[in-house]
């Protein structure tokens, strides 16, 4: 058993910690935020010369090969930058989604979002389907040229800024198919607004969308797993960034506990107030460790092994995280529920990640459901 | 024992409730059943509305104005105001500085202040916390200087709920700043049109403006404006704290919540059924409404002793405290029930149900119930004074 | 809405608690448990003589016509006194369960009961019913003349004091059947063994009994209603015991923090044991709001009311009046572990109420069943 | 980073658990199925076996007699001795005066000891809690005053687990009582058969003897009894608080413990499935599980931070807070989910599931484990110190 990061992962970590810092922060943030903007073309591309976009993919389509710990050292240093760079939902997510469904044209496109070229965005999830991806009423239906799409893909993360959306929807048969629709596709509607943590999303609208044959990625049940599996990717990504986040809001509780006074002493002076830190930091304790659990034991393609771990993370962490995040506004009084200051805008990003593909109680149920399974997928 | 109403409460249920139904705006009711607060001229206009009736200071006795209700009619009354879906009324008028003047008052300052109140007219809104004193009110240090017929008011308030809709502030302020921290505190009533006094909004996370700054320069205040007398602030404020404790558990609209999360689960599908179907988010609204009826009841028990004429004491402290943290686990629920369709923010256009794309707001607004009036720490402490006799 | 007791309920009250504080005490409680006994004949008579067996039962059968909240006065007291008597589970649940009953032989047995003559015990549940009383594998046979059962009644509270044993059986096409079977009877044995709280239970096993036709109390659908809301009343008496002991718990924890000195202050002025004391204080006065609610609620035929009353009030007490328990014991330290104190007796005291006829997880899916019915059985 | 066991370890793991599989006595192994202790001679006799294989005193380095074990091969050996129902090893002597001796104690004292440590010949307890002295120890009472070659020692200890049961006894005693209450206390090592020492059982709420007073009336202890030298008491005590983490949190017998839970849920029916089918009890324990994970993982990293030869600090002081209220929720849950098959209590015969029959033993036993060596409420006192640089 070993926690020690190696050396290119120490590096990659000091490497995301020193560009944040200097190339973002929290009032580049509240100036996005009030702009309605979560997404910066300089920083895209620093970020893709950074190797961050080409870090987890294949080197056959031009990526580093790396592991799916070092997605989550990026995804924490964001959360504890409170970063609302699309980063995970333009690159990573739908990287990953390309890789698993690992069709030649999906490496092709693959290839461009490794090389910062290209941005995407998965378009899995509908209205009525909670966290489902299997619970698809999106229709592809097939003439001879081509295809033509109808439906409405909800709360696509990231859209706005993609190039290309990788679109879930059921054949006439019932078949899933993954088609790539580009951003400018006529009959393609985007309806953006600003999500919980201050970056953005759509809805995707497919009236009727005209693409050729090629468009159609995969199609079977590949489609649904390779979902799935980049869920987990991001949940394990969503975990650190969690991870990341409450961190960051302990140690500035930390020190306002420190430094601020009433009643002629320091609050941290007082036991309730001790026991409250105390209990945020062996949370955040529990929580990484579990982080780096996910890390290793959710890059598998064994479903089952992967779905527990993840799930087992995410349940784990995405309560903790929300008790650190509640216990450090609450501390904070006054001053912890106003935009002024950076406590609150944690609290919310910790609120988005927490239920951002999937809560705590979606979770056990799906641990539940790997138990029941006994192992079996 | 009897959990009944009476015959003539029931009545009176039936008139206040056929009332909301034909008074209630429907924009107001549209907000609340999407979990959304009413801005300045929907509250505003609603609270003229039941002042005209005569049904806005509810808690005052008759000769000042109020309609003389007993505990449990006003009990009666906020149920059904929260299920008609229309908001509390402002508390700062009605339920705060309304009280202290008809109590504390002098024959001219009810003269002026009470029928404004009243007929909801008048906006108040109240200058207690300071920027170093919050939890620690006593220390607080806006000064008041005698000068002739005037006080020159001095310094910074914090927290100031409503200031850029209010028409005047009843303050806290330091008359004496010599003599131990309680005794050098007055209240006074100051007209916001005074020159001198400079709003800056502060924006809270769930995105809209309640809160502000208020920054009092060589604002001069009449003296006539004093209440009571000088020195008497910290027992007027003591006073407010344990005044009107029937709504204070905000049993009304946790009711009132919870049944709308009920059917925002009933109305937003999931594959071929709807997420209602789901037991474990049944047994968390379950658990929910069970914490619900223990402080429901606690509640009851507290109006019934009201009636009979008993004083507070710990037994309702707790009201607040386990009603904020029961307001905060339902907007919790809410949040989190709704999956990715709560994770929406400023959205026009419905994204699935729309009432759970605006459950952030509430969500993120009730992180202040356990802050604001003394956190829920410092209600803690108070009671544990009276459990261990210190 | 009025929360006063009338001036028979006082008298009540008052009655029972000063019968228990004269003839009771935790030196003879302590006696009694290391005798392995719950039962005294000459407490028995006197409280039969102070009215507590004929309270809650028609004047028809020689009761005084009292209500489910005069049940839940004495209740408390002997909660709040570790009165192990088995007044509720030898006189009240059997004799609720005859009244509810109705037939001629259940009311003649009920006038025995209420008027202190005979003592009762109710045989419904079994070991592989969970807390289901329609979970029944005990089986009777009907022949030309009597009846024979064949079965094990599983934790039957008291069975060793009764005289007679109301055993629920079922027949060969299913129908349920309430036998009253004499402790005398040939081919019953009873396995006794002390419970959780101190008072005794016992395994009933049935090897062919042999019983006059006229021993069948009831039979049908009324059987599994009336021990239904013979446990309903039951329960609401355990929410009271439970409230009395929880109270006496803090009484005693609020006066030990006063007195007991660590690091030269006493305990009390450790912020975060006043928490607790404040914890348990807000647990115990809601806890008393929803007693007298499942007092005044639950005191009805209509199931659909009284079982959403009874399942809202255990649900909530049987958790908090655990978390003071828990609480008393850890303010107390290593004294509250010991048999010396009475701390831990009364912990296991509401250990054991907590679960009787049902835990908050039971009562819980209880609550959800009748929300899901709206209001019909 | 790497979560795996090298293929030495896995080697080692095997190795240990056929050895288990041999040499658990069936009437441990049936004891521990239900949830019950070990009485002393199944105690003794087990650390005994123990103690011929050389595995007892599994933390120690090999020259003082240990098997000289990395921090990964401790963990693994617990976890495997959990999953075989072997109870852990009495911590008095292999966990607590063992290494206080090999670390302060003199050539003649270690070469007297250890070896029937190592072999489990002779057994210990600890004399530190008095009457008036629990969470606060500094201030502890008993005196031995030296009187030649001997102290003189006269005092009451309390909550001492297993001196019934003990040969020698480690006590913290005031050798000075002038100077600061902690610098006056010193480390003695008494034998139990010393005449002037009274031990009076204290019976728990878990129905057994564990725990007992043990009254010191000029009791004559030989000077070279004492470890260290006078007033080292508290830097020893210290000493020990940090040693040893890597079992502190109990993950080993909390996983065979939930294993168990599941087990006795699925062998008990309920109509014609069984106690598992239930979806809400499967939901406890999977939150159980959960959370069992994270305090797994988080005790990980502590191994991989002593094998890398660290210091532990806050990190891993969290992990008996944690473990222990894991221990206390699993136990309740047990208790809880067997509904009236767990009320039962002195029954020979099963009720049904006789390992429910005897979860209230472990549930009430295991209301100490946040109590003593040192209460939680103390240990997170002592980490908010750290967080706070105080």
């Amino acid at each position: 058993m070993d926690f020690r990061l190696s050396d290119d992962q120490r590096l990659l970590d000091d490497s995301a910690s020193k560009y944040l810092a200097g190339q973002y922060s929290f009032d580049l943030y509240r100036k996005q935020l009030s702009d309605g903007i979560a997404f910066d073309s300089s920083r895209w591309s620093a970020m893709a010369e950074l190797g961050w976009m080409a870090l987890p993919f294949p080197e056959s389509v031009g990526g580093f090969g790396g592991s799916l710990v070092d997605i989550q050292l990026i995804a924490r240093r964001l959360g504890e930058r409170l970063c609302t760079d699309p980063w995970l939902t333009c690159a990573i997510l739908p990287g990953k989604l390309l890789e698993f469904v690992g069709t030649d044209s999906a490496k092709r496109l693959l290839a461009d979002i490794a090389a910062g070229t290209a941005r995407g965005a998965m378009a899995a999830l509908e209205t009525n389907g909670h966290y489902d991806p299997g619970l698809i009423a999106t229709r592809v239906t097939e003439s001879g040229d081509g295809i033509r799409l109808h439906g409405i893909k909800s709360v696509v993360f990231g859209a706005e800024y993609a190039h290309v959306l990788l679109v879930t929807a059921r054949a006439q048969n019932g078949e899933a198919m993954l088609v790539a629709v580009p951003s400018t596709a006529d009959g393609l509607t985007l309806n953006n607004y600003r999500v919980v943590d201050g970056s953005r999303a759509s809805e995707v609208v497919l009236s009727g969308v005209r693409l050729p044959a090629s468009a159609v990625l995969a199609r079977g049940r590949v489609v649904i797993d390779a979902v799935k599996r980049a869920m987990d990717v991001a949940n394990a990504a969503i975990c650190a960034d969690l991870l990341g986040a409450a961190s960051a809001m302990l140690k500035r509780t930390q020190e306002y506990a420190r430094t601020r006074k009433q009643f002629g002493v320091t609050i941290g002076s007082f036991q309730v107030i001790q026991h409250y830190l105390v209990d945020m930091f062996i949370e955040t304790q529990q929580s990484e460790s579990l982080v780096w659990m996910a890390g290793i034991l959710g890059d598998t393609p064994d479903c089952a092994d992967r779905e527990q771990a993840i799930s087992t993370a995410k349940a784990y962490i995405s309560r903790s995280a929300v008790l650190v995040a509640q216990k450090s506004v609450q501390i904070h009084g006054g001053i912890g529920v106003t935009e002024e200051l950076d406590i609150g805008h944690y609290f919310r990003r910790v609120t988005h990640h927490a239920q951002l593909f999937g809560d705590r109680d979606h979770h056990v149920q799906r641990y539940m459901a790997c138990q029941q399974r006994d192992g079996k997928c | 024992m009897n959990l009944e109403f009476t015959v003539e409460e029931l009545a009176f249920q039936r008139e206040v409730r056929e009332w909301f139904t034909e008074n209630v705006p429907a924009s107001l009711k549209a907000r609340s059943d999407n979990g959304q607060m009413p801005d300045k001229d929907e509250q505003h206009g609603w609270e003229q509305t039941l002042g005209k009736k005569g049904w806005l200071a509810v808690g005052w006795p008759a000769q000042h104005g109020g309609p003389g209700w007993t505990a449990t009619q006003r009990y009666i009354f906020d149920l059904e105001r929260a299920r008609a879906g229309a908001p509390p009324a402002s508390p700062f008028g009605v339920s705060m500085v309304g009280p202290v003047l008809y109590t504390f008052g002098s024959a001219d300052q009810k003269k002026r202040h009470l029928t404004g109140i009243v007929s909801g007219d008048v906006h108040w809104c109240q200058g207690y916390s300071e920027p170093n004193s919050g939890s620690d009110l006593a220390s607080l240090k806006t000064a008041a200087v005698r000068d002739g017929d005037h006080y020159v008011v001095n310094g910074q308030k914090i927290w100031t709920t409503q200031a850029h809709w209010a028409d005047w502030c009843f303050c806290l302020v330091r008359t004496d700043p010599v003599v131990k921290q309680q005794q050098g505190i007055s209240f006074l009533l100051i007209d916001m049109s005074t020159p001198g006094i400079e709003i800056r909004p502060i924006h809270s996370i769930d995105g809209h403006h309640h809160l502000n700054e208020v920054y009092f320069t060589d604002v001069r205040v009449p003296v006539e404006n004093l209440v009571g007398s000088e020195g008497m602030g910290w027992t007027i404020a003591k006073f407010l704290l344990t005044h009107e404790r029937t709504t204070i558990a905000g049993v009304a609209d946790s009711k009132r919540e919870i049944e709308r999360l009920k059917q925002m689960l009933k109305d937003t599908k999931q594959g071929s059924g709807c997420r209602w179907d789901d037991a474990f988010a049944r047994r968390r609204v379950a658990e929910l409404e069970i914490d619900l009826a223990a402080l429901e009841y606690t509640n009851f028990r507290t109006v019934a002793a009201t009636e009979e004429g008993k004083g507070l004491g710990a037994e309702s402290s707790g009201l607040k405290i386990k009603g904020t943290e029961l307001q905060q686990a339902i907007t919790q629920a809410m949040v989190e029930l709704g999956g990715h369709l709560s994770l929406t923010w400023d959205n026009d256009e419905p994204v699935g149900n729309f009432a759970f794309n605006r459950t952030r707001e509430r969500y993120n607004f009730l992180r202040a119930a356990t802050i604001y009036g003394g956190t829920n720490e410092i209600q803690k402490n108070v009671i544990a004074k009276m459990l261990l006799g210190l």
